[in-house]
């Protein structure tokens, strides 16, 4: 009786949506999907924001709205970042962020000066709204969401106005506030990177309907993905520290079937780890050469698959239990004779550290 | 330079209008609150009425109220079954007469600014744990400001040359009923143009007072929004 | 609290000034104004105790609905007057009213005021009517009609004498008397209110209403009184 | 039901709210869309003097308009001057008074309307080569849609309920100045209480029709609006 | 006398825009910085809705606004995409749409009718703005900017709110629409992958000031280049089409100093093409080995420098007169013993065609 179970159904002109959800208990579902498919009618629908007939939605064992409830949205323990950002005009930024703190019923969880700080916001704080750029809007929309300290977090898009530095600064916090506050939080992004770096989960929306569901590493390796991840195909692997090299400041990270090196920005030994290997970093070879690329596995060919071009297949490669995708011209694949079964060295030119 | 009498009207007007004002202001948000939201068919016709005092004559909306008032009337049954004083001639009587007078002044523009105000301040305040009433206040009123400065500033400034109704209602009584709109009709009656000058000339002075402090209100809340430009 | 008609005003200020200081320990509040609307608001009940009018009829009425504490008592006679700004205003008459060239002509409201009512029956018995109907116009009351006249919009108006003596008209202007053959009498009567049917204080300013010298301080503000016998 | 003269009162209403009401909006527009705009310090005076017509007793406020209409006033000798026939006791004479008593409901809530539109419309229509002016009528209008409506059925209603300063000035000439709203004030004073009954009760039903198609467009406007939902 | 060229001076609280710009009379030019940064801003004053004393603005050789003159901003000819997409709330979309299209004052050189198609948003023309998805109401605002037949076209993040298919489909339109109608675009991005493809310039804005300003190419392969590319840096190459292979759906572009093979879809031979190659995607051996990584180059190493990770460096190589940046780890340089004048195999895993 944890997670999130939800059932929508509504009916706009020209538009309806009509899904049935069995969300974790906690981490982070990413929310993928064309626009216009859905994404914001849906998390609308679960802050209480629209209200459509029939509906059910019961969250960690608590009915929010069936047949014969509804919990008006103040009262719905959640944190919402608007597409956009919507900050009160009338207030400046700190009476923005004060104006959900006050009001908040729990216990404050989530101290505010942190997420200030972190969202570099600070400098900003007697300003109206009016006055902030885009990306500084943005940013206090995030904190103000905060500011209840919410059991569920809702974000729509809340990266999307913010450049990669700001991004890799708050993607973290984001990601520590959720394990740390075991704070369930469903994310609606466009980025491949920040889905693959914060979610667990992942649910695709096609015409408010759900096409895919399910953990986030399952997902990425299945071939039919209705999302077209393109340049950000790829998987997702878990594994631990086995070894600091401080030398070269790299990691030997243990997964399943070998061990990958990847750069190393404090790691402790025995650390779990989150693993990102795109298949455009990933190439096959009949023999091990003496290149640059320092991650060489023994893996054998599993499956070989259509690739959004002709000219190029998804080739998906076991090592161990661990399964890798690797992109690969088809002339390629003819002239190494790549095939099921066939036993060959992986090259990994790249490994991303995700958590 | 002006009569002890003159000072009392004075006195007595800026009650009313201040008294009114204050009480609209109660009686007037809810009502034009709840014609921003309705989707009721009643909607048009609620809106309409509420304008309706504002075409008759006041001195005829004067006699009407003071049949209403009177000992047969429905108003004065109600008093009357209350054990209170008949309202006419009296300066309760005044103001229950000015708040039908005053209130599309009050509502009016109010309407116009909690529809200019859209739903999604709202939505924001209920995600940051408002209650609908809390958001109201929190939210609602300070983006209505403008609207809520018009009709206090339309509100007070109507029920302080409102005369026609007060005269018929109020019959005059000095200290009790005898504002200053009707002191400078009696004056100017009189013939005393001198008297009526003078009274005018203060109460122009006054309520251009009252009135800039309102404005210059408005004007440094708007200064503060856009010496940082606009957007949003 | 007195309701008296406007008309009354320059005399009643006088005349309770002479009833104070005879009586220096009452006190004595005048409200001016329309004798119609006066009526209207005694039978709804408003709180004044003598009621002078303009009109005999409206107290008469009042009395037979039973809201009178006194009989209708006879104070005075208005007298009509054509009153102007014109240097050649004391030799006007109404006949001279039928030349165009006098431009408009200012009466009080016929309809509800008696003054007006009065002026029309005038003018009708003068036999300009037709030629002066065109260019009347008609204020609320006759200080209203003065004013017209005053501020120039129009030319001549047809006012009570008392108005016409008072100091701002007689420095600005100057009047003519019209025979009150030619209209029916303007007589004013005044009643004791019935809330004030015990009150000591009202009788004793009726029956200073009729002492000699404020009958002869209203004959001074231009009213003519009525015989002491109709009494 | 009513007699002749009333109707003709009733249509000299109707002719003159409409005619006040449609000029207003052209004068009323520019000064309020420059109050919204302008950051001059006379800004708050200006505003203030707009409203104070308001707070002069109507009767006074037409006797003061009488003396300026006479030979020896301003505007009398305006009219002069231009070889017109003054404008005391006439229909024009009565617009005009119109026009500068009813000028604040017209400028305020257009003023709070304007002030709710921002700045970002406009120079997005500029971006779209619309002119200043162009911007105004294609962008500013349609957005302050609520504010005009609201002012039109304060200056419509108040106009046809005006009558202190009509009395004032009017003569009571009928067919050119005789309104309804002192053919109401006659037959009460006339003690004539069933004709003054019906013909308010008439106009009531008048003015209450043209108020109910007038909420009736902004409705229906805004239904269209939002049964699409908020946002933006 | 052609291109454009500016000089502004804006003074805000905490903020200061002091810009001089000098940017090429056609293409593309990205404008790159972190959220507040003050690229907004420039727009605006280049849009001319900022009036700045003692600013300077002349483009394609006529003054938009100096000391003296002062061109008002609706008889620029530009079209702005704003951050927000900033639709008339009381127009449906087509009337949206035709508000630019009927006051546009030279002829028509866009049609309507096609961007409303690559846009998708044909569906969607009876709707009012506040009936729309986020990315829809981008979209429309992008169609609207183009309503009026631009010469300049100021595009402030306009891609933000939409999934990768539609960017995909978006962009090679807007790419085609700078090229054929010659009409300059300065686009404000935050996404290397949009900039790489679509720029032919980069300016580089920090704190109201610029950084950088320069060819895409010249500056993405300077090693000081202050944006941060992270995982995006790389290269640009200009090519030409030599060879195609059918089968293999294959094409073989020449570039300076040898050939490299990519997806080819549609080109023609002698055909001119831009290609950007990542440092990521970039490996070096000593010894041309059996793997499935097609693109193989002779090269020399010309310089190496600092990463943003310690465990990493960018190694500069020449081909011919071509610079390729690899990124590798130092534990690879070591082991390889790379250093500037060593000739070595250049692997390329991946290249991308832009255009
Ligand atoms: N208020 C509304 N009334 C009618 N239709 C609407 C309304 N809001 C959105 N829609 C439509 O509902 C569909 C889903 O909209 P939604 O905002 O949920 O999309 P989305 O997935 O969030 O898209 P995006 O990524 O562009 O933000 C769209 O087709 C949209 O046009
Ligand atoms: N109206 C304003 N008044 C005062 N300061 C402002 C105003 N608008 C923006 N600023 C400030 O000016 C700076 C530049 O803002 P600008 O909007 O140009 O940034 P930007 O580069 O577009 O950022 P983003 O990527 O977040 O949109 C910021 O520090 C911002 O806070
Ligand atoms: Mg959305
Ligand atoms: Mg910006």
């Amino acid at each position: 009786m944890t997670g999130l179970q939800a059932r929508f159904h509504l009916q706009r002109p020209g538009f309806c949506l009509d899904v049935a959800l069995d969300l974790p208990a906690r981490g982070v579902t990413a929310l993928f999907g064309p626009s216009g498919s859905g994404k914001t009618t849906l998390l609308r629908c679960i802050a209480g924001l629209e209200r459509a007939r029939g509906s059910e939605l019961v969250v960690a064992g608590e009915v929010w709205q069936d047949a014969r409830h509804w919990l008006p949205p103040h009262q719905r323990p959640i944190g919402y970042v608007f597409q956009e950002a919507s900050l009160f005009p009338h207030l400046n930024v700190l009476d923005n962020l004060r104006y959900g703190q006050r009001r908040q019923r729990d216990a404050q969880r989530i101290s505010l000066q942190q997420a200030i700080d972190l969202l570099g916001i600070g400098h900003l704080l007697a300003r109206r709204p009016q006055a902030l750029s885009g990306g500084e809007r943005q940013r206090v929309a995030i904190a103000r969401a905060l500011s209840v300290s919410p059991r569920l977090l809702l974000m729509d898009e809340p990266l999307a106005a913010l450049d990669l530095q700001r991004k890799r600064e708050i993607l973290p916090y984001l990601e520590r506030l959720h394990d740390e506050l075991d704070m369930p939080v469903i994310y609606v992004s466009h980025a491949p990177d920040e889905v693959a770096r914060l979610a667990d989960h992942l649910v695709v929306l096609d015409e408010g309907r759900v096409t895919a569901s399910g953990a986030l590493g399952d997902e990425l390796v299945r071939f039919d993905l209705p999302v077209r991840l393109g340049e950000d195909a790829g998987t997702v692997l878990d594994g631990a520290v086995a070894e600091i090299d401080r030398d070269w400041h790299l990691a030997r990270v243990d997964i399943d079937g070998g061990s990958l090196w990847v750069r190393d920005s404090g790691l402790v030994v025995g650390q779990r780890v989150r693993l990102r290997v795109l298949a455009r970093d990933v190439s096959l070879a009949l023999e091990p050469g003496r290149s640059s690329i320092q991650n060489l596995l023994r893996g054998q060919v599993d499956a070989i698959a259509d690739d959004d071009h002709p000219g190029q297949a998804l080739v998906r490669v076991r090592v161990g239990d661990t399964r890798l995708l690797a992109r690969l011209t088809r002339r390629a694949i003819a002239s190494l004779g790549v095939a099921p079964g066939q036993d060959l060295w992986v090259q990994i030119k790249s490994v991303a550290l995700l958590a | 330079m002006l009569m002890a009498s003159d000072w009392q009207a004075l006195w007595l007007t800026a009650q009313l209008a201040a008294i009114v004002t204050a009480l609209l202001l109660v009686i007037g948000t809810p009502i034009a609150w709840w014609l921003s939201r309705t989707r009721s068919l009643w909607k048009g016709p609620v809106a309409a009425v509420v304008t309706l005092p504002l075409v008759l004559p006041p001195s005829v909306l004067g006699f009407y109220l003071l049949l209403a008032m009177g000992p047969e009337g429905p108003l004065g049954q109600l008093t009357d079954a209350l054990g209170m004083a008949p309202l006419s001639f009296s300066f309760e009587g005044l103001v229950v007469a000015s708040l039908f007078y005053s209130l599309p002044f009050m509502v009016q523009p109010l309407l116009a600014a909690f529809e200019s105000v859209g739903r999604r301040p709202l939505e924001v305040a209920a995600t940051l744990r408002a209650s609908p009433l809390d958001a109201f206040f929190s939210v609602v009123v300070p983006l209505a400001a403008p609207g809520f400065l018009t009709a206090c500033v339309l509100t007070f400034a109507h029920t302080v040359g409102e005369f026609g109704v007060v005269l018929m209602l109020g019959g005059n009584l000095p200290g009790e009923t005898r504002v200053a709109s009707v002191q400078i009709y009696d004056h100017v009656e009189a013939l005393d143009y001198a008297s009526a000058h003078r009274l005018a000339l203060v109460l122009l002075i006054f309520c251009f007072a009252v009135l800039l402090v309102l404005h210059a209100v408005r004007l440094r809340q708007r200064r503060a929004d856009s010496s940082q430009e606009s957007a949003s | 609290t007195i309701a008296a008609a406007s008309d009354l005003k320059f005399a009643m200020d006088e005349v309770i000034a002479a009833f104070k200081q005879r009586h220096p320990g009452d006190q004595v509040e005048v409200v001016y104004g329309s004798s119609g609307k006066f009526q209207t608001q005694i039978r709804l009940g408003a709180p004044y105790d003598l009621y002078f009018s303009a009109d005999i009829a409206y107290p008469r009425a009042l009395a037979e609905a039973g809201l009178a504490a006194s009989p209708v008592t006879p104070y005075a006679h208005g007298r009509l007057v054509l009153w102007s700004t014109r240097p050649d205003s004391r030799t006007l008459t109404l006949a001279s009213l039928a030349d165009p060239a006098i431009g408009r002509i200012a009466i009080a409201n016929p309809r509800h005021a008696p003054y007006g009512k009065r002026a029309v029956e005038a003018l009708q018995a003068a036999g300009v009517w037709s030629r002066v109907e065109a260019r009347l116009v008609q204020g609320e009351s006759v200080s209203h009609a003065a004013q017209f006249v005053q501020s120039g919009n129009a030319q001549v108006g047809i006012i009570a004498l008392a108005l016409a003596l008072s100091p701002e008209l007689a420095r600005q202007g100057g009047y003519q008397l019209i025979p009150d053959s030619l209209h029916a009498p303007l007589e004013q009567g005044f009643i004791i209110t019935r809330r004030a049917a015990g009150n000591a204080l009202a009788r004793r300013f009726a029956a200073h209403m009729q002492a000699d010298d404020t009958r002869a301080l209203m004959q001074r503000y231009g009213f003519v009184l009525p015989e002491r016998e109709r009494r």
